[in-house]
């Protein structure tokens, strides 16, 4: 069992459609960026693990065609598809795979391209015995969990705007974030279409073209290609029951988040997390969850993640800035969208996060979120 | 900068998805004798809807039918504004319209249904609800058209 | 995750080796019934070029039968199954031990590759050779379980692997027995270990997966 | 998109439409728009192992570099596989067509899958030519088959 650190990560612009390259051209955009960001080339990369949700795009197999873009040929390669912690799951695969002592150097890619796809339908094909017939939708059943939540914990939807604000407040100062909107105010995300109630349109996520990478070595190379790499520290999943209704209060109590976080705060020896942990890169697919997420992941007491906003614990400035690249409330390409969630933080621990730096961020936290309330927590630091 | 070209494919498919003993025994049930039925958990007594052949958290093996009334709380609710594709049909679902996590009464779990209530200031977590059936049943979830709070009213609707 | 089955049990394996668990259960499915088990993958095919000609798993297998100097095959029969198998940590236990993995890919485009020959499936077994510290698999190996979703590709494997006349090549027909796709070479690893609790040796697990092959793995367990 | 009910044998039957736009990208757009305006083929060279790549593509699957040069190849080439049309392969009602193949084309390295046609004894080996559509809409099927140029 070897230690394992990111030495580098690459991400494309995420927009709202890209014509001008293939899915596959998508992929090499990010992988060459992670290539050039680590100083290695392609031979160096001994492993390669593909994220994306091809239902979305009407794939089978889609690491056949695109495994090229992650220069894959006669390369290991594994593709993996957990719905939102695709990413995730697959930045923990690529780390098992280097901790094992089998692979020197892995490449960990993940994309989406939502502009050539059925998302909406892809969605809808839940269970078909059952979901098919009561469906809501991706929002809807967000919405549903999140009335519980807000009854009671009594967050306000002008909290939960300010979560939606500080994203794209954020966003704006990250060039590969897909949404940037210039003077976006609570009063306009509360004005924006209610989706579902209390969604308002810009309480959710978008749906991005893009792809992110990150490329990891294990103890022996690490230092040597990289002057200041992000360790891994802990990497847990935990996954729960298939159906919405069977979690109780599944947003108040979000137990796989909570289970996670505890077993990886336990290996890294975090017992204040809000004190310990520099900056935090959190999967929330919409306003409410990182309220929620908040409580979870021990940020603040239950019932406090209100105040958290409200204080500005959180934002870019505050004690624990969450999401300074824009978060997935700012681009969603659903397959790239945890493994951006990892590389936002292994950029803040290596100082490479540019204009959203965090100054001297040592201790990094990632999530994955995946619609059967599945968790993914990730921990790096510089040591 | 050259012409972006896209390429299209519509894809027909169709699947044929086996039930099995206890989804087909759910079916019957509800479409034959307009009864709910869950499954009970012999290690943590929680009784299930959907039924299932295992509990996720104790994997023992249900097998104990316990009947489930189509009567119950609510306990999460949304008005749904934004339009899906409902996958029964095809069509876009007509908006806005009530959506709630029901626990039906004598059920450990939850439901996901609709409301027949679209405005916010009507429902209200806790709020009692009745199931209001589909004169003709088919066997399916959609044969509950939605759920109604019950008063005096939800007596008369067609019961 | 995508791919045959005994990839997982390599996902499993590592995730072992890298401690994060002691006790992994790997289960692989395919319910081939529901849906157009052939018609699927046409999905898998590149949608610019390849995906409009309406390719799939037959069509592309008469391809690659023509390149060896063979009629079209029939399609395999496609059959419902489960398969799984539990991965331990190391122990004194006398189970049969993994000892080498390896797994690669070929190129996309058809036209690209050399399909008489698989680039991919050689890489694989180096991989999985060299980690088993196998020098001469024709020696070192005892017996071979290999997948085929078309009968043409057992022999095609096996040259591959130990060249034409190869003497360690010895395996059940999956094609036959219509072991389902994605499922067949975990249920290849189970053969082998259920022949190693009988007696002692080497033995080679197979999987593949993807348009004529284009993904291919390796295990090596020993007793 | 049809969710049905359980029929008397246990089972649910479902079926779906779902429509998918995937972008071409630049280099995909630049072969098809050839083959749409000139009724050309061009490939790519790979700088590295100097292979030209048919269809054309922006970088090379084994070498990872972008492509450089393009090249104009064909129409003519040779079959190097082939499979007949049948009721289990694909193309079937195709008119002409008689069956699948991949066809190395001349100045290529690589070869081009598509459809064999007007062919009456085809075979690994034989010379063809491409037979454009006469509507082309920037597709790969603006090349309708592949014909013989001997007997």
């Amino acid at each position: 069992m070897k230690r394992v650190a990111v030495i580098g990560t690459g991400q494309t612009k995420h927009t709202k459609a890209r014509d001008d390259v293939t899915q596959s051209e998508l992929v090499r955009e990010a992988t060459t960026r992670a290539l050039a960001d680590a100083g290695i080339t392609i031979h160096d990369v001994d492993a390669v693990v593909l994220s994306n949700m091809e239902l979305f795009e009407g794939r089978a197999l889609p690491e056949m065609w695109v495994g090229e873009g992650a220069g894959g040929y006669r390369k290991p390669v594994m593709k993996i598809a957990t719905g939102g912690t695709s990413g995730t799951s697959a930045c923990i695969a690529g780390y098992h795979q280097c901790a094992s002592g089998l692979f020197d150097i892995v490449l960990v890619v993940g994309w989406e391209k939502h502009s050539e796809g059925a998302t909406q339908t892809g969605m809808a094909l839940t269970d078909p015995l059952w979901d098919r017939n009561v469906a809501s939708g991706a929002v809807g059943n967000f919405a549903l969990s999140i009335s519980q939540y807000v009854a009671e914990r009594g967050v306000t939807p002008q909290q939960a705007a300010k979560v939606a604000v500080k994203a794209r407040r954020n966003a704006a100062r990250n060039p590969y974030a897909h949404l940037q909107m210039d003077g976006i105010t609570v009063e306009k995300v509360l004005e924006s279409r209610m989706l579902a109630d209390p969604i308002h349109l810009l309480d959710m996520c978008p749906q991005s073209d893009g792809a992110c990478a990150v490329i990891y070595a294990a103890e022996d190379r690490a230092p040597k290609l990289c002057p200041r790499p992000a360790w891994v520290r802990a990497a847990v999943t935990r996954h729960d029951q298939p159906y919405i209704g069977d979690l109780d209060r599944r947003l108040v109590t979000m137990r796989t988040l909570r289970d996670a976080a505890r077993e990886a705060y336990q290996r890294v020896g975090i017992t204040e997390p809000l004190k310990e942990i520099d900056v935090a890169e959190i999967y929330e697919p919409v306003s409410y969850a990182e309220l929620a997420w908040y409580e979870a992941l021990g940020f603040c007491a239950e019932g406090e993640a209100g105040r958290l906003i409200d204080d500005g614990i959180t934002e870019m400035n505050g004690e624990l800035p969450v999401n300074p690249s824009g978060g997935v409330l700012s681009t969603n390409p659903v397959g790239a969208s945890g493994v951006i969630r990892v590389a936002e933080a292994v950029m803040q621990v290596m100082g490479r996060a540019g204009d959203h730096q965090v100054p001297d961020a040592r201790l990094a936290l990632a999530t994955g979120y995946g619609v059967y309330a599945w968790s993914d927590v990730i921990i790096l630091s510089t040591g | 900068m050259t012409e972006l070209l896209r390429v299209s494919h519509t894809m027909t498919l169709s699947w044929r998805y086996g039930t099995s003993w206890y989804f087909a025994e759910f079916i019957r049930a509800l479409r034959d004798e307009r009864r709910l039925l869950g499954l009970r958990c012999p290690v943590c007594r929680r009784v299930y809807l959907p039924p299932r052949p295992v509990c996720g958290n104790c994997y023992a093996e249900l097998r104990e039918w316990v009947e489930v009334k189509d009567s119950g709380t609510v306990r999460a609710f949304t008005i749904v504004h934004t339009p899906i594709i409902d996958p029964t049909s095809g069509q876009l679902r007509p908006t806005p319209y009530g959506m709630a996590l029901i626990q039906l009464d004598g059920a450990d779990t939850t439901l996901n249904h609709y409301l027949a209530e679209s405005n916010p200031a009507k429902i209200r977590i806790g709020m009692r609800v009745q199931a209001v059936w589909r004169e003709e049943r088919r066997g399916t979830l959609s044969d509950i058209v939605h759920f109604v709070e019950m008063n005096n009213q939800t007596m008369n609707d067609e019961q | 995750m995508a791919g045959d089955g005994l990839l997982a049990a390599c996902h499993g394996a590592m995730s072992i080796l890298a401690g994060a668990y002691n006790v992994v259960l790997v289960v692989a499915h395919c319910k081939a019934s529901m849906g157009d088990p052939h018609g699927i993958t046409n999905w898998s095919y590149d949608p610019i070029f390849q995906q409009p000609l309406g390719l799939d798993d037959v069509a592309t297998s008469a391809l690659q039968a023509s390149t060896l100097s063979l009629a079209p095959p029939l399609p395999c029969s496609i059959a419902d199954g489960a398969a799984a198998i539990i991965l331990s940590r190391p122990s004194s236990v006398p189970a049969p031990h993994l000892i080498g993995m390896g797994w690669a890919l070929d190129e996309h485009y058809l036209g690209d590759r050399d399909l008489t020959d698989s680039p991919a499936l050689r890489e694989a077994a180096r991989r999985a050779y060299t980690l088993a510290d196998i020098d001469d698999p024709k020696r070192d190996i005892t017996f071979v379980e290999l997948s085929d979703q078309f009968d043409y590709q057992r022999k095609l494997w096996a040259s591959v692997l130990f060249g034409k006349t190869s003497e360690v090549f010895e395996t059940s027909e999956v094609s036959a027995r219509g072991v389902p796709p994605f499922v067949a070479g975990l249920d290849r690893l189970i053969e082998v270990v259920l022949r190693l609790r009988k007696e002692t040796g080497t033995a080679l697990a197979h999987g593949c997966w993807g348009p004529c092959g284009q993904g291919q793995v390796v295990v090596v367990v020993r007793r | 998109m049809n969710n049905d009910t359980m029929n008397n044998d246990g089972f649910i039957t479902a079926g779906v439409n779902l429509s998918f736009n995937y972008a071409a990208g630049e280099a995909a757009s630049r072969f098809l728009i050839a083959l749409r305006d000139e009724k050309k083929i061009w490939g790519t060279r790979c700088p590295a192992c100097q292979r030209v790549l048919v269809p054309a593509r922006s970088f090379c699957p084994r070498c990872f570099v972008d492509t450089g040069e393009w090249v104009e190849v064909g129409p003519a080439g040779t079959v190097s596989a082939f499979a007949p049309l049948s009721p289990l392969l694909p193309g079937e009602g195709l008119g002409v067509r008689v069956g699948l193949a991949l066809i190395h084309l001349d100045g290529a390295d690589t070869a081009l899958a598509h459809f064999i046609g007007e062919a009456d004894a085809p075979r690994i080996g034989l010379r063809v030519v491409a037979v454009f559509a006469e509507s082309r809409s920037g597709h790969i099927l603006d090349i309708a088959y592949f014909k013989p140029t001997e007997r």
